[in-house]
C-alpha cells in the first residue's frame, strides 16, 4: 500500500501555489496572497519539523520508488522551507506593492517544491525533473524586476549556463542509464557493485564529470560559477537569497545522493574532481570576494567559496583512507554548513535588499549595493546594521552563531580524514574570508554616514531577527538538535 | 660571650627599621610634605634620624655591650629568597657612616634646597635613596642587595635630574643609569649563576643569603663554567656591577656629569654613600672573592688603575665639581685597589678599604657641601677659572673646604692620612708578600697621591685665593645656619676621625672580626669560616702574621704629597710658573686630559650615537619593511591576484560556457592524468 | 539494425555543434536552439540507450525532458524577448553591465 | 550555577543592558556596576580559592554540563592557580578602565558594551576547559577589540583593525585543526570523543594515542602556532605594533594587559603537559621564540618615534621571558630552579599585565592631553602635568624591570630558574636589559624632562578619572613587587603541581638525549 501522506508538505506547497496563482487573477488586494503563501510554507514547514527527529525512511515507496521521505529529504526540506519563509516575508515588503506579486509567490512555491522533490528523489528521473522545475521557476524569477536590464541581463545568463548545464547533465544521465539500464540511484549503485570494472569505462567517467558540471552549476563551483555573481548581484535581491540560499543547496542535495549513494563505486574519480573543485572554488571565490566593491556580488562570491568548503564532504566521503567516523562527520558537517549557510546567505541577501531600499529611498546613488554606500549605517540603521553583521560573523564563522559549529564540524571532519593539506587550505581560506565580511563590517560602523538616519522597515528587520536569533539559538542549542538531525540524515545517506 | 643587659634596648632586633623609618619618611614627604614645616624636608630628616638612633644602637649593642652579631631574616617570594637583615661590624660601619653623612646632609639641604619649589620631591627621593642605602648595607642575601643596588641606582637617576627642565640633567641622569645599567645586568647574572651553582649543591633554604655562599665555599669551587671556575666568573660579573656602581673605569663616564644634580645630592650620592656600595659589595662578599682563582687580582688591578686614572682627569677639569667627582673616582679606586690586596692581606683588607670609606665620606661630603656653599654663594657659577679670593667673603665654607682638602691630600693627622697612607703601605706588602700584580698597585697608588694633592690644591687655590675673576665672585655671600652647621661638623671629622680611632686601628679590629668565626666580643656569624682556606680554594695564600713595610715606604707618600702641594702651591698660589704655555689645544697630552682620553666620545659619540643608532634604524627597516613586509606582501598578493583575475568574469555569457565546457574538458583531462598516474 | 556506436556518435556529434555553436554565437535565439540542440542529443542517447537494452524509463525520461526543453525554451524566450524590448537587440556579446 | 558562571553571566547582562542605554552616565553606570560587580565576585574567588585543591582532573568552582554531546562538547570551566590570577587580572584591568572611561563621549553605550564584552570574552578564556568553549571564547575576543580599534581608533585604523582580526584569526584557525587532530586521535582510540581540555592534554601527555610523531607534531606545533602570534612573538609580531598605534587607550590597555595573557596563558594550560610527548626541539623553539622577542624589542622599540608604538615593543619584550621561562623549566634540572623559573613565567603574566597597564594608560593621558604622542614633539611635561609624571616615570621605571615593582620578582625568577637549563639563552637574555633600560629611559628623559615644549599650548594636568585607575595599578605593582606572596603562592602550588608531582611532566623534568635538541 503506498502511503502518499508522507508528501504532504510538497502537496501542500503545490495547492498553494495553484490558489495564489489562480487567485491572483482575480483579487486586486494581492498583498494577502502573500500570506497565504507565508501560511503554507510554515504550515509545510511545521509538517515536516513535526517529524525532525524521524530515524529512518518512510515504508511507503511513492512513484515506484522514485521519491523517499528519509532525514536526508526532511533537513533539506526543513532548510528550502526556511528559505523560502525568510524570502517570502520579505516579499510582503518587497513585492508589497507590485501588481504582479503573485507570480512571484507562486514561482517561488514551485521553485521549492523542485528542490524539495530534488532533496526526496532517489531516481533520476525525478531529480531531473525537480530541478528544472526550480531552474525554470527561479530563471524568471531572475528577471523578474522586468524594467531592470540587470535583473534581465542575470536572467539571461542565469538560463543559459542554466540550459548548458542540463543538457550537461541529462548527457551523463544518458551515459549512466546506458550502461546501468536504470535511473534508480539504488539500482546503479548496485549495478556497479556487481560489476566493478564498469566504473572505470571511459565513457562512465565522461558522465560523472558532466554530472559534476550539471551540479556544479547549481552548487557554483569554479569553472561553472561565472553565471553565479552576475546573477546574484542582477537579480532582485530576495531573489538571489532564494538562489544563493534555496537552489544551490539544491545540487548539494543532488549531488549528495546521487555521488554518495548511486556513484560510490567510482569514488576514486570523483575524490580527484572534487578535491580539484573543492580547493579551486574556494580559493577563487574568496580572492574574488576580496575586491568586489558591490556588496551583493561579494555576497555572491562568498557564497562560491562556502560552495567550496561543502565541496569538501565529497572528498572526505571519497577519501580511501578516510574513516567512517570522518565519513559521517563529514556528511553531518556539509548538512550543517548547508543548513546555516542557507539561513546565513538568504537573510544577509535580504539584508542587502532591505539596506537598498533605504539607500534608494534616501540617497541620490547609481549603485546601492555599492559598499560606499554603506558608510556609517551602524548610525544611520542601527538594526539593520546589526543584524547585518551578525549575518556577516555567522557566514565568516565566528562564534557565538551557527556558521561557527557548522564550519567547526565540517573541518573537523578533514582532520579526522587525516587530509591534512586541505584541512589547511579550507581554514586559511575561511581567514582570509573574514577580510571581505569585516570591510563591510567596517564600513557600516565606522565609516562617515552620508546623511540622516534611515526609517527602518519593521518587516524586513524581523526577516533579519528570526535569521540572527535562529543562528544564535542553534549555536546553544542545548543536545546538539541539529547535530543529531543532521548525523541521521548523513546516516541515511552514507549508509554507515 | 656576655648575657645581653635586659635592661638596655636591643636594637639589633629592629634593624629593619633602619631601612623602613625612611621609606615610611618617603611616603609621608611624597603625599603630604608639602603642607608641612618649611613645605618639606621635615619627615625625611627625621625619619633618618630615627634611623640614625638605631643605628647607633646597634652599634652599642655590639661593639661597647658586646651582644653578639645579629642576623635574621623572612621568607620572601620564591623558596629560598628571603628578606634578610645582617648586623655585623661591616655593616653597622656602613649604616652609621650612612645615617649620620645622611642625616647631617638632609639638615644641610634644608638650608640648601630653601628656594625650590619641589622641596618635598627632592627630600622624598632623598629619603627613598637614604632607605634604600641602608637596606643595600643590611641586607644578608645577594638579591636583597641588588634590589637595593638598583633602587639606590634609581634615586641617583632621579636627584641627578631633579632639576628635569635642564636637558643636561636629565641627560646625565639618564647616562648615569645607562652605565651601571650595563654593570648591574651582569651582576644580575651572576647572581643567576651563583643562584644556580647553590641550588645545585643541594641548597633549599637562604640559597644566596652569604653565609649559605660562604658555607659551601668549598663546594661551589668545583663548579666550572665554560672551562673556568665559576666563582671567578660570577665574581668577575659582581666586578662588572662594582665598575658601575662604584664608577670604575671603563664604567666611571657618568660620575662627572652627575654634577648636573643639587649639590647636596652628589655630596650624598656620588661621594659618600651610593658608589660605595661597591666597595660594600665586595667587602660583604669578600670570602668568595678569595676563593675566586684571579678574581682579587682583577679586582686589584681595576681599582689601582682607575685611581691613577681619574687623578690624571682631575688635572686639566675647570669645574668644581668636577674635580671632586674625579678625585671620587680616584679615591675608590684607592679602596677597590686595597681590597683587591685582600689576596695576601687578608680580612685586613677589608677594614682598611672601609676606614678609608668612612674617611672618604667625611670628607668628601664635606668638600661637595662647601663646594655647594660656594656655589650657593656665587650664583651657581661651577667654573674655578671664574671664582677667586672667595676666602674673604665666605671664611666658613673655605677653611671648611680646606679642612676637607687637607683629609683628601691626606695631610698628616686628619683622617685621610690615616687610612689612605695605609692603604698604599699594605699595597707595598701586597707587592713584597707575592701579590700577583707585584708593585704595580702600589706604584699606581702612589702615583696617584702626588696628582691628588695638585689637583686638590689646584682646586683651593683657584677658588679661595687670589683675585675674583667674576662679577659674581666679588661679593659671595656666606651661607646660613643649616649648612654652615654641618660643615662645622663634618671638618671635625674629617680632621680627627683618624685621632679619634686611635690612628684607625679600633677601627681596623672592630672591622676585621666580621668574617672571624670566634671573635674577642662575639659569636661569628659565619660558623666556620676560616679565610685561610677559602684562600687556598682561590689558589691565595694569605699572610699568617703582620709585616711592616720599610720606613721608606711609609714616609714616600707623604713625601709626594708635599711635593704636589708644593706644586699647586708654586703654582696656582704664588704664580711663578706660568702654566697656559703647556695648557693649549696643540698640546696633544692636554688634548688627550682635556677630552676625557676620548672615552666619552667612544661611548656616546660612536658607540651610542654611530652604532647603536644605525643598529636601531636598521632593526627598524628590517621589522617594518622584511618581517611586516612579508605579512603585507602576502596581503598585497591576495589582492592582486583578485584583481587580476576578476577581468576573467567578462560579463559575457559565451565565455561563462566556454569555462563550462573547458572545465569539463579539464576535469576530464586532469582526473585521468591523475587517476593514471 | 544500426549499431548503437552510431546512435552515440550522432549525439555526441550534434552535442559537440551545440556546445561549439553557444560558444561562438551571440544572437541569443541561436543560443538558445544551441542549447536545445544539446539537450536533443542527450534525448537521443536516451532513447537509443532504452531500445538498446529494452527498458522503457530511458524514453520515458526522453518525453519528461522534451517536456521540460519546451517549458525551458518558453521562459527563454520570454528572457530574451525582454532582452528585446530593453536593447532592441538580442545581441549578446553586448549585454555586460553585470561583470568582474 | 556556580561563581565562574554568575560571573559571566553579569558580565553579559552588563553588556546587553550598556548598549541600550542612551547617555554616558547610563552606560558609564552599567558598565561600572557591571565590572565591579564582576571584580568582587574574582575577588571573593580568590578569596576562598583553596590552593591545594588543584590537580588535573579537579578545578577550584568547576562546572561542566552538556553542550553537544554528539561530538564531545560539553560546558566545562573552572579554576586553579594559573587561571584564577588571570580572571583577577581581567576583572581588575576591566573594572579600572571602565573608570578611566568616565568621560567617553563617543558612541557611550557601545563603547561600555564593548569593554564588559571583552572582559567576559577574556574570561571565558581563561576559564574554559573545554576546547570548544575554549575557541569560541578566543576567538570571540577579536570583536570587541576589533570594534574598539576600528571605532574609536586613530587614522589607519582600518588597517590596523584588519591586520589584527586576520591575523590573529589565521593563527586561531591553524590552532583549531590541532585541536581537531588532538580531539580525533583521542576518540579514535578510546572510543569516547570529547572536547574536554584536561581529557584530551592527559591523554597526549600519557602517550595513549596511537599516532605517529609526525601528528603529535602537528598537534603541537599549530597549537603553539596559534598562542605565538597570540603572545605575540617575534616573528610573527607584527599585528600588534599597528593595533596599539591605533587603538583607543582601553583596547591598548586590554590588549597588551590580558589579551596577549591568553598565549602566555594557553602555554601553561595545554602546552606544557604535552611538552613530554612532542618533539623536544620544540622546548627550544618555544624558548627562542622568547629569546628572540625579548633581543628584538629593545632594538625595535628604541627606533621608534611613537611613544605608544615604544610601549608596544616592550610588550612583547617581555612577553618573551614567559617563553623563555616556561621552556627552561620543563627541562630535565634541579627541581627548586625550575620552580622558579616556572613560577616566575607565571607571576610575569601577571605582572606585566598590571604594568602595561599603566604604560598604555599614560601614553593615553599623554595624547589626550596634548594631542600629541610623538616623542619628539613632548618634552618637559612634568612641568604641567606633575602627578602623570610620577606615575609614568613609575610605570616605565616598573617595566625595564626595576626591583620592588612585580616585573623584577617574575623576571629575576626566570633569569634566575632558568639558567641551569638555558645559560646560553639566559646570557643573552640578560644582555638586552640595558638596552631596555635604553629605550624607557630615553622615552622619559624626552617626554617628561628636559624643557617643556612651548608649542603643546597650556596642557592641562591629569583627570581625576585617569589618576585613580593608574594610582591603583601602580600601587598593585609595587605592592605585588614587595609583597608577590598573595598572588605568587597560589602560582608556586600549582607550578609544584605541575612540575614536580608527575601528573603534568615527567618527574625531574624532559630529558633531551644529547643531539636531540635539534631537529636534524
Amino acid at each position: 500500500m503506498v502511503d502518499y501522506t508522507a508528501l504532504l508538505p510538497e502537496g501542500l506547497l503545490i495547492v498553494t501555489a495553484a490558489i495564489v496563482l489562480l487567485a491572483g487573477l482575480f483579487i486586486t488586494q494581492k498583498k494577502i496572497l502573500g500570506y497565504i503563501t507565508l501560511v503554507g510554507l510554515l504550515a509545510s514547514l511545521g509538517l515536516i519539523l513535526k517529524d525532525w527527529n524521524l530515524t529512518a525512511t518512510f515504508d511507503s515507496a511513492p512513484f515506484y520508488g522514485a521519491i523517499v521521505v528519509d532525514p536526508f529529504s526532511q533537513i533539506f526540506g526543513a532548510m528550502f522551507l526556511i528559505v523560502g519563509v525568510l524570502v517570502a516575508i520579505a516579499a510582503l515588503k518587497a513585492y508589497g506593492d507590485n501588481p504582479r506579486q503573485d507570480e512571484f509567490y507562486s514561482m517561488m512555491l514551485l521553485a521549492t517544491v523542485g528542490m524539495m522533490v530534488v532533496a526526496m528523489s532517489k531516481d533520476l528521473l525525478a531529480l531531473f525533473i525537480g530541478f528544472e522545475l526550480a531552474s525554470i521557476s527561479t530563471y524568471a524569477l531572475a528577471g523578474f524586476d522586468k524594467r531592470d536590464p540587470k535583473s534581465i541581463e542575470a536572467a539571461l545568463k542565469y538560463f543559459l549556463i542554466g540550459g548548458l548545464s542540463s543538457s550537461l547533465m541529462v548527457f551523463g544521465i544518458s551515459y549512466i542509464y546506458g550502461l546501468t539500464g536504470s535511473t534508480n540511484i539504488d539500482t546503479i549503485a548496485s549495478v556497479f557493485g556487481a560489476n566493478p570494472g564498469l566504473a572505470a569505462t571511459p565513457a562512465i567517467l565522461l558522465a560523472m564529470v558532466m554530472l559534476i558540471a550539471g551540479f556544479g552549476f547549481k552548487m557554483a563551483f569554479v569553472p561553472f560559477h561565472m553565471w553565479a555573481p552576475d546573477t546574484y548581484e542582477g537579480a532582485p535581491s530576495i531573489v538571489s537569497a532564494l538562489l544563493a540560499a534555496g537552489s544551490k543547496k539544491m545540487g548539494f542535495a543532488a549531488a549528495f545522493r546521487l555521488f554518495i549513494v548511486g556513484l560510490v563505486a567510482m569514488k576514486v574519480d570523483w575524490y580527484i574532481a572534487f578535491m580539484i573543485l573543492a580547493v579551486v572554488t574556494m580559493t577563487v571565490g574568496n580572492i574574488l570576494a576580496v575586491v568586489q566593491t558591490s556588496v551583493k556580488r561579494m555576497l555572491a562570491y562568498s557564497s562560491i567559496a562556502h560552495a567550496g568548503y561543502i565541496a569538501v564532504v565529497f572528498v572526505v566521503v571519497a577519501y580511501w583512507n578516510a574513516p567512517d567516523s570522518a565519513v559521517n562527520l563529514a556528511v553531518t558537517g556539509g548538512l550543517m554548513h548547508a543548513f546555516s549557510h542557507a539561513i546565513g546567505k538568504a537573510a544577509a541577501f535580504i539584508a542587502v535588499a532591505a539596506i537598498a531600499y533605504m539607500i534608494l529611498s534616501k540617497d541620490k546613488v547609481d549603485d546601492p549595493n555599492h559598499v560606499e554606500n554603506y558608510d556609517g549605517l551602524g548610525k544611520r540603521a542601527p538594526m539593520t546594521a546589526f543584524l547585518f553583521a551578525l549575518l556577516l560573523c555567522s557566514l565568516a564563522g565566528i562564534p557565538p552563531l551557527f556558521g561557527f559549529t557548522s564550519k567547526f564540524v565540517l573541518f573537523l571532519s578533514t582532520i579526522e580524514a587525516g587530509l591534512l593539506g586541505l584541512a589547511i587550505i579550507c581554514v586559511l581560506n575561511s581567514a582570509l574570508s573574514v577580510y571581505y565580511y569585516a570591510k563591510v563590517v567596517m564600513r557600516m560602523y565606522w565609516g562617515e554616514p552620508k546623511g540622516e538616519a534611515f526609517v527602518e522597515s519593521s518587516t524586513y528587520t524581523f526577516v533579519l531577527a528570526i535569521a540572527v536569533i535562529a543562528l544564535i539559538v542553534l549555536f546553544f542549542a542545548p543536545g546538539d538538535m541539529v547535530y543529531q538531525w543532521a548525523e541521521t540524515a548523513a546516516h541515511a545517506v552514507t549508509g554507515v | 660571650m656576655m648575657d645581653p643587659n635586659l635592661t638596655t634596648i636591643d636594637f639589633r632586633m629592629y634593624a629593619h627599621w633602619i631601612v623602613l623609618l625612611p621609606m615610611i619618611g618617603f611616603l609621608l614627604e611624597l603625599l603630604i610634605g608639602k603642607y608641612w614645616w618649611r613645605k618639606g624636608g621635615m619627615f625625611a630628616t627625621l625619619s633618618i634620624f630615627g634611623s640614625m638612633i638605631i643605628s647607633y644602637g646597634c652599634l652599642y649593642n655590639v661593639y661597647v655591650q658586646h651582644l653578639g652579631f645579629w642576623e635574621y631574616s623572612w621568607p620572601w617570594f620564591y623558596d629560598g629568597i628571603v628578606a634578610g637583615f645582617v648586623v655585623d661590624p661591616l655593616s653597622l660601619a656602613m649604616v652609621c657612616m650612612v645615617s649620620f653623612v645622611s642625616f647631617f646632609i638632609h639638615f644641610y639641604a634644608i638650608g640648601y634646597m630653601s628656594h625650590d619649589c619641589a622641596k618635598n620631591v627632592y627630600f622624598a627621593e632623598t629619603a627613598l635613596f637614604t632607605g634604600s642605602m641602608f637596606g643595600l648595607v643590611l641586607a644578608n642575601n645577594l638579591l636583597q642587595l641588588f634590589i637595593f643596588w638598583e633602587m639606590v641606582g634609581v634615586c641617583s637617576y632621579l636627584l641627578i635630574g631633579f632639576w628635569w627642565h635642564k636637558p643636561e640633567a636629565a641627560a646625565a641622569g639618564k647616562k648615569a643609569w645607562m652605565s651601571c645599567a650595563v654593570g648591574d645586568c651582569l651582576f644580575l647574572l651572576g647572581i643567576a649563576m651563583m643562584y644556580t651553582i647553590m641550588v645545585k649543591q643541594g641548597i633549599t633554604s637562604e640559597i644566596i643569603s652569604f653565609n649559605a655562599i660562604f658555607q659551601n665555599l668549598e663546594h661551589l669551587s668545583h663548579e666550572a663554567l665554560f672551562g673556568v671556575s665559576a666563582l671567578t666568573i660570577i665574581c668577575i660579573l659582581f666586578m662588572c656591577g662594582v665598575l658601575g656602581k662604584s664608577a670604575g673605569f671603563p664604567l666611571h663616564v657618568w660620575i662627572p656629569d652627575a654634577m648636573e644634580g643639587p649639590t647636596t645630592v652628589s655630596a650624598l650620592i656620588h661621594a659618600a654613600t651610593m658608589v660605595t656600595a661597591g666597595v660594600y659589595l665586595i667587602a660583604r662578599a669578600f670570602p668568595i672573592f678569595l676563593a675566586a682563582p684571579n678574581a682579587l687580582m682583577i679586582v686589584a688591578f681595576m681599582g689601582a688603575f682607575t685611581a691613577l686614572y681619574a687623578s690624571t682627569l682631575g688635572l686639566v677639569v675647570n669645574d668644581l665639581k668636577r674635580i671632586f667627582a674625579y678625585s671620587t673616582i680616584s679615591q675608590l679606586g684607592y679602596m677597590i685597589a686595597i681590597l683587591g690586596c685582600g689576596a695576601v692581606l687578608g680580612v685586613a683588607s677589608v677594614a682598611y678599604a672601609l676606614f678609608h670609606l668612612v674617611a672618604h665620606a667625611f670628607f668628601k661630603a664635606l668638600l661637595f657641601l662647601s663646594s655647594g656653599s660656594v656655589l650657593h654663594g656665587i650664583g651657581n657659577i661651577r667654573d674655578i677659572k671664574e671664582m677667586g679670593g672667595l676666602l674673604k667673603g665666605m671664611r666658613w665654607t673655605g677653611y671648611a673646604m680646606l679642612a676637607g682638602a687637607l683629609a683628601l691630600i691626606a695631610f698628616p693627622l686628619t683622617a685621610g692620612y690615616y687610612s689612605k697612607d695605609r692603604i698604599i703601605e699594605d699595597a707595598y706588602i701586597y707587592a713584597t708578600h707575592g701579590g700577583d700584580l707585584g708593585y704595580m698597585v702600589w706604584i699606581f697608588l702612589v702615583l696617584g697621591v702626588i696628582l691628588t694633592a695638585t689637583y686638590t690644591f689646584r682646586a683651593w687655590y683657584l677658588a679661595m685665593t687670589g683675585e675674583p675673576r667674576s662679577y659674581p665672585a666679588i661679593h659671595p655671600h656666606e651661607c646660613g645656619f643649616w649648612m654652615k652647621t654641618t660643615l662645622v661638623v663634618l671638618s671635625f671629622f674629617a680632621i680627627f676621625l683618624g685621632i679619634i680611632t686611635g690612628g684607625g686601628k679600633d677601627f681596623w679590629h672592630f672591622l676585621e672580626e666580621t668574617f672571624v668565626h670566634e671573635t674577642h666580643t662575639a659569636t661569628g656569624i659565619y660558623p666556620g669560616l676560616n679565610l685561610h682556606e677559602i684562600a687556598h680554594l682561590g689558589g691565595n695564600t694569605l699572610m699568617h702574621h703582620g709585616a711592616h713595610p720599610p720606613s721608606w715606604v711609609i714616609y714616600l707618600p707623604l713625601l709626594l704629597m708635599i711635593a704636589g702641594l708644593a706644586i699647586a702651591t708654586t703654582v696656582y698660589y704664588k704664580n711663578r710658573i706660568d702654566v697656559s704655555k703647556y695648557v693649549k689645544k696643540d698640546n696633544p697630552l692636554y688634548q688627550i686630559l682635556w677630552n676625557k682620553y676620548y672615552l666619552d666620545y667612544l661611548f656616546k659619540d660612536i658607540i651610542a650615537e654611530k652604532i647603536i643608532m644605525t643598529v636601531f634604524t636598521f632593526w627598524d627597516v628590517l621589522d617594518r619593511y622584511v618581517i611586516d613586509g612579508v605579512v603585507n606582501l602576502l596581503s598585497w598578493i591576495t589582492i592582486q591576484s583578485g584583481q587580476v583575475s576578476r577581468k576573467l568574469q567578462t560579463g559575457i555569457v559565451q565565455n561563462y560556457a566556454t569555462a563550462v565546457i573547458f572545465g569539463v574538458s579539464m576535469l576530464m583531462i586532469l582526473v585521468i592524468m591523475i587517476r593514471g598516474g | 539494425m544500426i549499431p548503437l556506436q552510431y546512435y552515440l556518435l550522432l549525439a555526441g556529434i550534434l552535442f559537440a555543434i551545440g556546445a561549439y555553436g553557444i560558444m561562438t554565437l551571440s544572437n541569443g535565439i541561436r543560443l538558445l536552439m544551441c542549447v536545445e540542440l544539446m539537450l536533443n542529443a542527450a534525448n537521443m542517447n536516451l532513447i537509443a540507450f532504452s531500445t538498446h537494452i529494452n527498458d522503457a524509463s530511458g524514453q520515458v525520461f526522453a518525453l519528461f525532458s522534451i517536456a521540460l526543453a519546451a517549458a525551458e525554451a518558453a521562459v527563454g524566450f520570454a528572457i530574451i524577448l525582454m532582452v528585446y524590448r530593453l536593447r532592441a537587440k538580442i545581441d549578446i556579446e553586448n549585454i555586460k553591465l553585470l561583470r568582474w | 550555577m556556580g561563581l565562574i558562571t554568575i560571573l559571566m553571566l553579569v558580565l553579559l547582562a552588563g553588556a546587553i543592558l550598556s548598549l541600550l542605554t542612551k547617555t554616558t552616565a547610563q552606560a558609564r553606570g552599567v558598565a561600572l556596576v557591571s565590572s565591579f560587580g564582576a571584580l568582587a565576585i574574582s575577588i571573593l574567588m580568590y578569596l576562598t580559592y583553596d590552593a591545594n585543591f588543584n590537580t588535573i582532573t579537579n578545578y577550584a568552582f568547576e562546572e561542566s554540563g552538556t553542550w553537544m554531546p554528539s561530538i564531545g562538547i560539553g560546558y566545562h570551566v573552572g579554576v586553579d592557580g594559573i587561571s584564577l590570577p588571570m580572571v583577577l587580572l581581567a576583572t581588575i584591568v576591566c573594572a579600572l578602565c571602565a573608570i578611566y572611561s568616565w568621560s567617553e563621549g563617543k558612541r557611550p553605550n557601545q563603547y561600555f558594551a564593548l569593554l564588559l564584552l571583552m572582559d567576559l570574552t577574556l574570561i571565558g578564556v581563561f576559564v574554559s576547559l573545554d576546547f570548544f568553549m575554549f575557541y569560541v571564547f578566543w576567538e570571540l575576543t577579536l570583536l570587541p577589540m576589533f570594534f574598539l580599534i576600528g571605532i574609536w581608533g586613530g587614522p589607519r585604523k582600518d588597517y590596523s583593525a584588519i591586520k589584527f582580526l586576520i591575523y590573529t584569526h589565521i593563527a586561531s584557525v591553524l590552532m583549531m585543526l590541532g585541536i581537531f587532530a588532538l580531539y580525533y586521535f583521542h576518540g579514535a582510540s578510546t572510543g569516547f570523543y570529547t572536547f574536554d581540555i584536561p581529557t584530551l592534554v592527559n591523554a597526549y601527555k600519557d602517550g595513549i594515542l596511537p599516532i605517529s610523531q609526525y601528528w603529535l607534531d602537528f598537534i603541537f606545533i599549530t597549537i603553539m602556532f596559534g598562542f605565538m602570534v597570540k603572545m605575540p612573538s617575534v616573528p610573527f609580531h607584527t599585528w600588534l605594533p599597528d593595533a596599539h598605534v591605533e587603538a583607543p587607550t582601553i583596547g591598548s590597555i586590554i590588549l597588551a594587559g590580558v589579551l596577549l595573557k591568553m598565549g602566555g596563558y594557553g602555554l601553561f594550560r595545554v602546552l606544557l603537559p604535552m611538552m613530554g610527548v612532542a618533539s623536544t626541539w620544540f622546548i627550544y623553539l618555544i624558548a627562542l621564540f622568547g629569546l628572540m622577542s625579548i633581543l628584538y624589542s629593545p632594538f625595535a622599540a628604541l627606533a621608534q618615534k611613537d611613544l605608544k608604538k615604544l610601549v608596544a615593543f616592550s610588550s612583547i619584550g617581555h612577553m618573551g621571558f614567559i617563553s623563555l621561562g616556561v621552556a627552561a623549566s620543563v627541562l630535565a634540572g634541579m627541581d627548586p630552579a625550575r620552580v622558579v623559573a616556572h613560577t616566575g613565567a607565571m607571576f610575569q603574566m601577571f605582572s606585566h599585565g598590571i604594568i602595561t597597564c599603566v604604560l598604555f594608560g599614560c601614553c593615553g593621558v599623554i595624547e589626550h592631553h596634548t594631542h600629541t604622542r610623538i616623542i619628539d614633539d613632548l618634552g618637559g611635561l612634568t612641568k604641567k602635568m606633575p602627578k602623570l609624571a610620577i606615575l609614568m616615570v613609575a610605570g616605565f621605571f616598573a617595566s625595564l624591570g626595576l626591583p620592588l615593582c612585580s616585573g623584577f620578582v617574575a623576571e629575576f625568577g626566570i633569569l634566575s630558574g632558568s639558567y641551569h637549563t638555558m645559560p646560553i639563552f639566559v646570557i643573552l637574555a640578560a644582555i638586552s636589559i640595558p638596552f631596555t633600560a635604553g629605550y624607557h629611559l630615553w622615552a622619559v628623559q624626552r617626554t617628561l624632562f628636559g624643557p617643556y615644549n612651548e608649542y603643546l599650548g597650556d596642557v592641562k594636568e591629569i583627570k581625576w578619572y585617569e589618576f585613580t585607575p593608574l594610582a591603583i595599578w601602580v600601587i598593585i605593582f609595587v605592592i605585588l613587587g614587595i609583597y608577590p606572596a598573595p598572588i605568587i603562592d597560589m602560582m608556586q602550588t600549582t607550578t609544584e603541581y605541575f612540575l614536580l608531582s608527575g601528573d603534568i611532566l615527567p618527574i625531574g623534568g624532559i630529558h633531551v638525549p644529547p643531539g636531540g635538541a635539534v631537529p636534524w
